[in-house]
């Protein structure tokens, strides 16, 4: 009975955090429609694109890695979904999260780009090998600063358990990481820029450069898992972000909006700075966001 | 020079073909010989399928909904139009807010926007692409070139009536056609779509062999399997 | 028992008559000559076995009937008839190699040669000085008669610049009998000893002039030229005389004259010997020419029978074992190499490649190749771990360094010799010439030598037979190598097997040892079932597979260091023949020859320094809270060798890339987790937690970390898939390194982990890609491409070795990298762990290039047929991938268990892993695997499900329907992006991975070949040059003394 | 510029026509001293640039005009060097060993007109048309709008009409 | 005024013709004169050796009539050296013999005795 109710909610979660991913991509976009003065898309637009990717009548396949691809990829996203505690102090919001610690969803990030790597490879698109390879190379780069703070927030707070890094920043706005730890606040949230794939960090999906990167033989169904995907996995990694370095939530409304201002962080940041060429980000990254991981836990040693 | 027309469409295919369409032979890594046929070998040569609307309403005029609203247009540009194209996404015109996007592959796009005269040449390539889009797809043709020619009625390159071959939901004529009578096509073109009569997919696998005459007709160099998959 | 004065007597008899017979009785001449010879042999065999098993005092034989000291008389004891034997034999040999020869000089070249025998078995025996002198000049005259020969400008002037140099040393030596009998009034060597007390001033020359002389005869480096001309110039079969039969007998005077100098002169043959043997070994690395070069190796031999002389008080009763030892491979094996020399008729070193026709020489070849390299289980690696162990025990470092640079110059030219003769083409219009009358001698001395090496087994303390089961195992596959590949296979497995079963008891209750058990013998068994796909006979494949398994065996057996070295030798020497298999294998395998020998080497020195040099052998010491910090980084340096770590990985990837599709697996998988165990035995025998090295652990830490850095960072920069992986490997050895340098308990679980792991997936790996190169007949990857459909079982094999190799839960590689994130945390090394973490994201550039070039893609023309890899290369990755399902989902099934050893006493006590249930937790996380991979494996049905179910009617299409901007692909070739894939990345971080190491190690060789070639100059070929550096030599060591 | 005209005048036998323009100069040369004559021009006279090569179809005298269009940079001066060919089976020299660029405008040439030029890098390979397979389309013997009729599905009903009187009549339909 | 008896007189000659010997070794370039440098070192070493036996005022070793054998301890100087002197001659005039063999063969075949010649062999 009790694992009936454990799958209940995590199916009432994910269905929760998947119209939340769908309606905060409408706003956002709805957000920079009007900044450039448009009145863009509705709101409700990213269900009318999933619906109608869902409902494309005919399909090509190029073999079975281009099934798996995606479903590696929604896999992805919707393990660290799973593994994620969504509701600090509600044991029925913290999904599978008994099972592993931070470690675990640091390295389940990498399950859905590999998926995407194999099905984009399979679909036989020289773009989409590019694509990846550009994704995986900048990848590296945005791991290290993640990694430093990582590490800085563990030393900080002595634990890997995301579960109990939020029971520490409970308390008010002053036991936030974003407080007491600014300088890995700040390099996680560099790299959260690059995780979004927004501006400067777009080069993967650069639509003039490589049409669309990785998905460019993508289509109908198989690009509607990847909606899907994209829908959680922005949602469940600025919660993840969220956990680690604003306090974590205490209920959906402040989950909802947490997460809402995090992912909109990347927008902006986006919205505000032209692209960088692959091995620039690299460079960049590897340059001053990995200074200020160092920092971060240079600050802790001492 | 020959002056007299080979109406034999095979084989003038067979004096075009490509150099790189050759059947070959190659050596295998334990001496063994394989042969090749690049258009068997590398391409798909299944013909189209009619793909039936579902058979419930309800769920397919749900479907016809969320195709009308979310029109993917494939970013391929012919002729003068394409640069009507641009401003449409401005802030002044915003097709946005019609559920208008642009994708770069064919294989998300839904509607093809023909924006101009076609030469032989690019009458190829738009064939290509249009067959490469996936099921529920739609034809819009701009300008009085895609409809008889235009001033380029009389040319020896450059074709006449778009519906011969590939087939076409809205013309929107003038030359070219303004942003603002562009979007009056993209709200036709949803009504058209709403009311199921957009089966120009369909229609074109239905009629197959006539499209392909037509294109064959004009062009002589294919070097592809009938259909683009 | 025959009076040993008969061995003169009959000798000098033939000798006689052979010179009085007419030529048309030659027939029988020579048959008198075998006779004597043969008498010879039989008495001094008599004597010596008289010696051994009767237990018999030495005999002091006069003649004359008088007494000395107004007699000569000669002894007979144990070494003299162990040297008279050696003689007799290789007299009768090279008769027998020469006989051909003397029929074309006549009937003098025979007299001359029983007269030169019986000398040097008159110098053997005799105790009078003055009789010596009489009988090495007797000697050096039949000497240069024999050269005589040689009968062109080359051959005289050698003859000549010979005689000259003799002359003079016999002149010094008369000079200085004269004076010893003008101050002891005895010419017997006894009844000077006797008196050795009574060295005054005068005496003291005299003795110095003497010994000096004596010195001088043995061609010490660098006043050798005169000697080196004749090698270079005689008939190889006089060569290997000189060398094995005259050199014999100037080493035991040596040796009978030593105790008159006292303690100063031991010192100085010492001296003398080591600078021989290095001096003569370096400039031997840039010669080509074969004859000279055995000339070199000649009297480096001697240069180190002469250290081992020099040690004679410090070794004390090993001194027969340790030069009896030497001394029998050198005479062996130079021997053989002289008349194989003699056989192959090639100036060049090149030419060697032509013993391949005859692969019985090529054995015998490569048998005295090893035993000069003092390789086991030849007598001579008995021998030099003796001599080095007692000289640690008597703190002569610097002797051990110098003996151990030696003897790895020795190895340069030895193995560029042996893989030059295994992997060149055959010369054009060279023969082996290969009479009867020519093979039996090499034959009968290739088989001693093994023999040999049992025998010195036996004497060496500390030594277990047991291991010699293995290499007795391994020369009886070699016997049976005409037999189909698939019979010796599974004999292999099977001697496998039966050894592990026999070993496994003595290690039963010691969990690492077990762990490390298992990926050697697992890893065996699986990549031996690999080799059931090749047909035909595969000769000399399994005699050295069984090698280097029961060498990797043994180290986990060893119970000593003895023991542990021995295996490690072995296993050495069998990888290296197993690399050295591969096409383009050449350099990549002298290379591994020389770093692991360089390994070893520091491995030994690391020992001598440490507590097993002052202490004793035994492994259990290994506690002992005493251990300089020196020792203990030469000893992870030469682990590290091995493991190939950055800087000295440049071995690695051109080994473990041009090697056969199933020897990769072995040598990358399971032959680097030896370094691993090495690093294991080692870091616990430093005191496990309570160690006293920190420094140098944090350094090694660095290193491991810059490793796996370095490592996959070049992997991803590669286009050879098997090179890939084989940098892939250098990283993950890194990581090993750096989990094993963190000595807590979190981070050896990690290590043990990892290691398992490597095991796992790189051998995994290495099959399935080696499969594919079997049938695509190419390493480049971007020559492969959308091979998924041909080869779908090597995909999945594939595809989860790389899921694990990257660590993405839920597989096992997952486990690797949360008990290294627990245990960088715990230990505080932040940077390293950041830059190792770094370098596993990296690790996924590689994985994506690995399988996308060779399996996604566009399919090429020339693969289209491509068929499915070999059945017995499927069975063992399949077996491989259920071992890493098992491991990931039941972790705790092996890590709780070593947890629990782990957490000993004097090992790492504070364990911070608590398990509860499946969940391991520690105060800083925790992680379920079996959940972990339940959720995930539900989940990923699901959505695989409901995938199927809306793409059901998806329209396959071929590799060409993509968008092409509506245009079509011109080419698979063209369309399939693969080359320089990483090119961005490599803009961005290129730098990093600039082959500074290659060029340092280039440089290196340079500077040696340079350097080598610029010493050999002084080498003028002027005879009166030769002798002023013969006097020179003398003044200074003169000065030197007194 | 008169000079120039009677020093070409005097070695290749042109004849010049009156200036169009201060700077452009036009002159006719035999076709088979051309090729001497524009090396000559292009290395001694500073005409250092190919601008144009070009063919008009007369096809009443049947013959084809190509015209050699250079330009002197120095004097900003434009010389065209014309010749006349014959048209039947016609093929021309090849000039691309003086300028690289000239293998375009020879490959144009023969597509469009069926001018051959021997020994001229990709000559045959199509250049703008794909797959044609009747006379050069610019030949004025070719009548592109039967060809056009016959091949591109005219519609029916199309009206043309001169825009002029068309615009006329509508607008004005009293005058 | 200590004079030096016979046999340091006979050492010191023997001394000096062994040292010009050596010198004529290696400073010569004729092979003959060479071998020549060699016969008087061989006889500066026989030399010397006889002086080491040599004792004042006695009579060669030799046990005949003028010499009974019991009185060799008494009036016979030592016969060792004199031995050795014996055998080492025969063995120098092999050795002589054997180097002149060398160097009549060398210039056959050569022409030249210089010794700076011979040097195709070496490194």
């Amino acid at each position: 009975m009790e694992i009936v109710t454990k799958l209940g909610f995590v199916l009432l979660g994910l269905v929760i955090i998947l119209n939340w991913g769908l309606i905060m991509a409408g706003i956002i976009r709805k957000i920079i429609a009007r900044a450039s003065m448009r009145r863009g898309i509705s709101i409700t637009q990213p269900y009318i694109n999933l619906f109608k990717n869902y409902s494309i009548r005919s399909q090509i396949t190029h073999g079975v890695m281009f099934y798996l691809g995606p479903v590696f990829r929604l896999s992805g996203g919707v393990g660290i979904f799973l593994f994620m505690p969504l509701i600090f102090g509600s044991e029925n919001w913290s999904n599978f999260s008994f099972a592993g610690d931070l470690v675990l969803i640091v390295y389940f990030m990498f399950f859905g780009m590999l998926g995407m790597a194999l099905g984009a490879g399979e679909g036989g698109h020289p773009y989409s090998a590019i694509g990846i390879s550009r994704g995986l190379a900048q990848f590296t780069a945005i791991e290290l600063p993640l990694t430093l703070a990582i590490i800085s927030i563990a030393i900080q707070y002595k634990t890997l358990s995301i579960t109990e890094i939020v029971a520490a920043q409970q308390g008010g706005i002053q036991n936030w990481t974003l407080v007491t730890n600014p300088l890995a606040t700040l390099a996680a949230m560099i790299s959260f820029l690059g995780a979004m794939g927004h501006a400067p960090f777009n080069v993967v999906m650069a639509p003039q450069e490589n049409p669309i990167g990785p998905p460019t033989e993508y289509h109908g169904t198989f690009l509607g898992v990847l909606q899907t995907n994209r829908a959680i996995l922005h949602v469940i990694e600025a919660v993840l972000w969220m956990n680690l370095f604003f306090g974590g939530a205490t209920n959906w409304i402040e989950l909802i909006l947490k997460s809402f201002f995090i992912y909109f962080w990347s927008v902006f940041v986006g919205m505000v700075f032209p692209r960088f060429r692959v091995d620039q980000s690299i460079s960049w990254l590897l340059k001053l966001p990995t200074l200020i991981g160092i920092l971060a836990i240079v600050i802790f040693l001492l | 020079m020959n002056n007299t027309h080979d109406h034999n469409p095979e084989k003038t295919h067979q004096k075009f073909l490509a150099p790189e369409n050759m059947p070959r032979t190659v050596i295998g890594p334990d001496g063994e010989e394989i042969h090749i046929d690049p258009l068997n070998d590398y391409f798909c040569s299944e013909r189209p399928k009619v793909h039936e609307p579902a058979n419930n309403k309800i769920i397919e005029k749900f479907m016809n909904w969320a195709r009308a609203e979310s029109l993917w247009v494939l970013g391929f540009g012919t002729g003068c139009g394409s640069i009507e194209i641009p401003p449409l996404l401005s802030p002044r015109f915003d097709a946005f807010r019609y559920g208008v996007a642009m994708r770069p592959t064919p294989r998300q796009s839904s509607v093809l926007i023909i924006s101009g005269y076609l030469a032989v040449k690019t009458l190829k390539r738009a064939i290509r692409s249009y067959e490469q889009m996936q099921n529920p797809k739609f034809v819009i043709a701009l300008g009085s070139c895609t409809i008889n020619g235009g001033m380029y009625w009389d040319s020896y390159n450059t074709i006449n009536r778009l519906d011969h071959y590939l087939p076409v939901d809205i013309y929107i004529a003038g030359c070219m056609p303004r942003p603002e009578a562009i979007l009056a096509g993209f709200d036709q073109l949803k009504k058209r779509i709403k009311e199921g009569r957009a089966e120009g997919a369909n229609e074109y696998a239905r009629n197959f062999d006539w499209y392909k005459s037509n294109q064959k007709k004009i062009i002589k160099d294919w070097n592809m399997p009938d259909y683009n998959w | 028992m025959v009076n040993p004065i008969y061995i003169v007597v009959a000798l000098l008899g033939s000798a006689f008559l052979s010179g009085l017979s007419k030529q048309h009785s030659s027939a029988a001449a020579s048959w008198l000559a075998y006779g004597a010879l043969l008498f010879s042999v039989v008495v001094s065999a008599t004597w010596l076995g008289a010696f051994i098993f009767n237990g018999i005092p030495a005999a002091e034989i006069f003649t004359a009937g008088v007494n000395p000291p107004f007699s000569i008389n000669l002894r007979m004891g144990l070494e003299e008839a162990f040297l008279t034997l050696a003689i007799n034999l290789a007299g009768m040999a090279g008769l027998s190699y020469l006989s051909r020869d003397f029929s074309i000089w006549g009937q003098k070249a025979t007299t001359i040669f029983l007269v030169l025998i019986m000398s040097v078995n008159v110098v053997v025996m005799t105790r009078d000085l003055f009789n010596l002198f009489v009988f090495s000049e007797v000697g050096s005259i039949a000497m240069v008669g024999l050269i005589f020969t040689r009968r062109d400008t080359d051959g005289y002037s050698a003859g000549f610049k010979y005689l000259i140099a003799v002359s003079v040393i016999s002149a010094l030596l008369l000079l200085g009998i004269g004076f010893v009998y003008y101050n002891t009034g005895s010419l017997n060597v006894d009844t000077i000893l006797s008196q050795s007390s009574l060295v005054n001033g005068s005496l003291a020359v005299a003795l110095f002039l003497v010994l000096i002389s004596l010195v001088l005869e043995l061609k010490v480096f660098p006043v050798n030229g005169w000697a080196l001309d004749v090698y270079q110039t005689v008939n190889p079969g006089i060569g290997s005389v000189i060398s094995g039969v005259v050199g014999t007998g100037s080493l035991y005077v040596l040796y009978k004259m030593l105790p008159l100098g006292g303690a100063l002169w031991y010192e100085i043959v010492l001296i003398v010997g080591l600078v021989t043997f290095v001096g003569s070994n370096f400039v031997a690395i840039s010669q080509k020419n074969v004859n000279r070069l055995l000339g070199y190796s000649s009297v480096a031999q001697a240069g180190l029978l002469m250290v081992a002389l020099g040690a004679a008080p410090l070794v004390g009763q090993h001194f027969l074992l340790i030069a009896g030892g030497v001394f029998l491979s050198q005479f062996l094996a130079k021997s053989g190499l002289f008349w194989l020399a003699g056989m192959i008729n090639s100036a060049d070193t090149a030419g060697w490649a032509v013993l391949r026709q005859k692969p019985v020489l090529l054995v015998l070849f490569g048998f005295f190749v090893l035993a000069l390299a003092g390789f086991p289980p030849f007598p001579s690696f008995f021998g030099k771990w003796q001599l080095v162990i007692d000289l640690a025990h008597n703190g002569q470092f610097a002797v051990i360094a110098a003996l151990l640079i030696g003897s790895l110059f020795e190895a340069v030219y030895l193995f560029r010799w042996l893989g030059e003769a295994i992997k060149l083409p055959v010369a054009e219009g060279l023969t082996l010439q290969t009479p009867l009358s020519r093979l039996w001698p090499v034959l009968l001395f290739g088989i001693l030598l093994p023999v040999g090496g049992y025998l010195f087994s036996r004497l060496t303390p500390g030594f277990d037979g047991f291991l010699m089961v293995s290499v007795a195992f391994a020369l009886a596959l070699m016997l049976l190598d005409y037999l189909p590949a698939w019979i010796k296979n599974s004999l292999t497995i099977a001697g496998l097997l039966l050894y592990a079963s026999l070993v496994y008891p003595l290690i039963e209750g010691d969990l690492i040892r077990v762990v490390f058990a298992v990926i050697f013998v697992g890893g065996g068994l699986l990549t031996l079932i690999a080799g059931y796909s090749v047909k035909g006979k595969r000769m000399g494949f399994f005699p050295f597979a069984i090698l280097m398994y029961a060498g990797l065996i043994g180290l986990i057996e060893a119970q000593n260091l003895l023991q542990f070295l021995f295996a490690w030798e072995l296993m050495t020497l069998g990888s290296y023949i197993l690399i050295i298999r591969g096409k383009k294998s050449m350099l990549h395998a002298l290379n591994y020859m020389l770093f692991s020998l360089g390994g070893a080497y520091m491995i030994m020195m690391g020992i001598s320094l440490s507590v097993f040099g002052t202490q004793g052998l035994d492994l259990a010491l290994m506690g002992t809270s005493y251990w300089p910090v020196w020792s203990v980084a030469l000893l992870a340096l030469g682990f590290l060798t091995k493991t190939a770590a950055l800087g000295l990985h440049i071995w690695l990837p051109g080994a473990h890339a041009e090697a056969e599709s199933d020897v990769s697996p072995m040598v990358s998988g399971i032959l680097l987790k030896a370094g691993a165990f090495g690093l294991v035995l080692l870091f616990l025998a430093i005191g496990g937690e309570a160690n006293s090295q920190q420094p140098l652990l944090y350094a090694l830490g660095w290193l491991g970390a810059l490793t796996a850095l370095g490592g996959n960072l070049m992997a991803a920069f590669q286009e050879d898939a098997k090179k890939l992986l084989a940098y892939s490997s250098v990283a993950n050895l890194g990581y090993i390194l750096f989990a094993f340098a963190f000595m807590t308990h979190i981070g050896w679980i990690a290590g043990f982990t990892y290691s398992i792991n490597h095991f796992l997936f790189k051998t995994l790996l290495f099959l399935a890609i080696g499969g594919v190169v079997l049938r695509t007949g190419t390493h480049n990857m971007y020559e492969m491409g959308g091979l998924i459909k041909r080869v779908p079982w090597s995909f999945i094999t594939v595809l989860i070795g790389i899921i694990t190799l990257a660590g993405i839960p839920p597989l096992s590689g997952f486990s690797g990298k949360w008990l290294f994130y627990h245990a960088v945390i715990a230990k505080g090394w932040y940077f390293q762990g950041t830059m190792v973490f770094f370098a596993g994201t990296i690790a996924f550039l590689y994985c994506f290039k690995l399988i996308y070039s060779i399996f996604l893609g566009q399919e090429k023309d020339h693969l289209r047929k491509v068929k499915e890899v070999p059945v017995w290369y499927i069975v063992p990755q399949v077996l491989l991938v259920l071992a890493i399902m098992v491991f990931s989902y039941r972790p705790d099934l092996i890590l709780v268990p070593l947890g629990h050893t782990l957490a000993a006493a004097n090992y790492f006590p504070t364990d911070p892993i608590t398990w509860n249930g499946l969940t391991a937790s520690t105060t800083a996380g925790y992680w379920n695997a079996s959940q972990i991979m339940m959720v995930i494996g539900v989940m990923f049905v699901i959505l695989l499900g409901w995938l199927l179910f809306m793409s059901r009617k998806a329209q396959k299409v071929k590799q060409f329907n993509i968008v092409f901007a509506a245009e079509r692909p011109f080419r698979p070739e063209t369309t399939h992006y693969s080359y320089n894939m990483f090119r961005h990345y490599h803009r961005a971080v290129g730098f990093l991975v600039a082959p500074v190491a290659t060029r340092f190690w280039n440089g290196v060789d340079a500077v040696m070949h340079d350097v080598a070639h610029s010493a050999k100059k002084i080498y003028s070929g002027n005879g009166q040059t030769y002798i002023v550096h013969l006097l020179a030599y003398v003044v200074i060591i003169y000065l030197l003394m007194f | 510029m008169n000079q120039l005209f009677k020093r070409l005048e005097d070695s290749f036998g042109l004849t010049a026509e009156s200036p169009r323009k201060p700077d452009q100069y036009f002159c006719t040369v035999d076709a088979n001293k051309l090729v001497a004559c524009i090396t000559h021009l292009r290395d001694n006279e500073g005409f250092t640039i190919l601008t144009l090569l070009t063919a008009v179809d007369w096809i009443e005298d049947g013959k084809f005009q190509l015209t050699y269009l250079l330009n002197n940079p120095a004097t900003k001066t434009d010389l065209g060097v014309r010749i006349f060919i014959e048209r039947d089976n016609t093929s021309m020299q090849s000039i691309h060993h003086l300028w690289g660029h000239a293998a375009t405008f020879q490959r144009e040439l023969k597509e469009m007109f069926g001018i051959d030029f021997p020994g001229s890098p990709r000559v045959d390979e199509p250049f703008l048309l794909e797959g044609w397979d009747d006379i050069p389309p610019m030949r004025r013997e070719f009548d592109t709008k039967k060809y056009a009729e016959e091949t591109y599905f005219p519609r029916p009903g199309r009206e043309t009409n001169d825009p002029a009187q068309y615009m006329k009549q509508k607008l004005y339909p009293d005058e | 005024m200590n004079y030096p008896s016979l046999g340091q007189i006979a050492m010191a000659a023997g001394m000096m013709l062994f040292m010009l010997g050596l010198w004529g070794i290696i400073t010569r370039k004729n092979i003959l004169r060479i071998i020549i440098s060699f016969t008087l070192l061989d006889a500066g070493i026989n030399i010397v050796l006889v002086s080491i036996g040599f004792l004042r005022n006695r009579t060669a070793p030799i046990v005949d009539q003028a010499l009974p054998a019991t009185q060799t301890l008494e009036k016979a100087v030592d016969p060792v050296p004199q031995a050795l002197v014996l055998t080492a001659i025969v063995i120098g005039l092999g050795i002589t013999a054997l180097m002149l063999a060398y160097a009549l063969q060398l210039y056959r075949k050569t022409g030249s005795l210089d010794i700076n010649k011979f040097n195709s062999l070496k490194w």
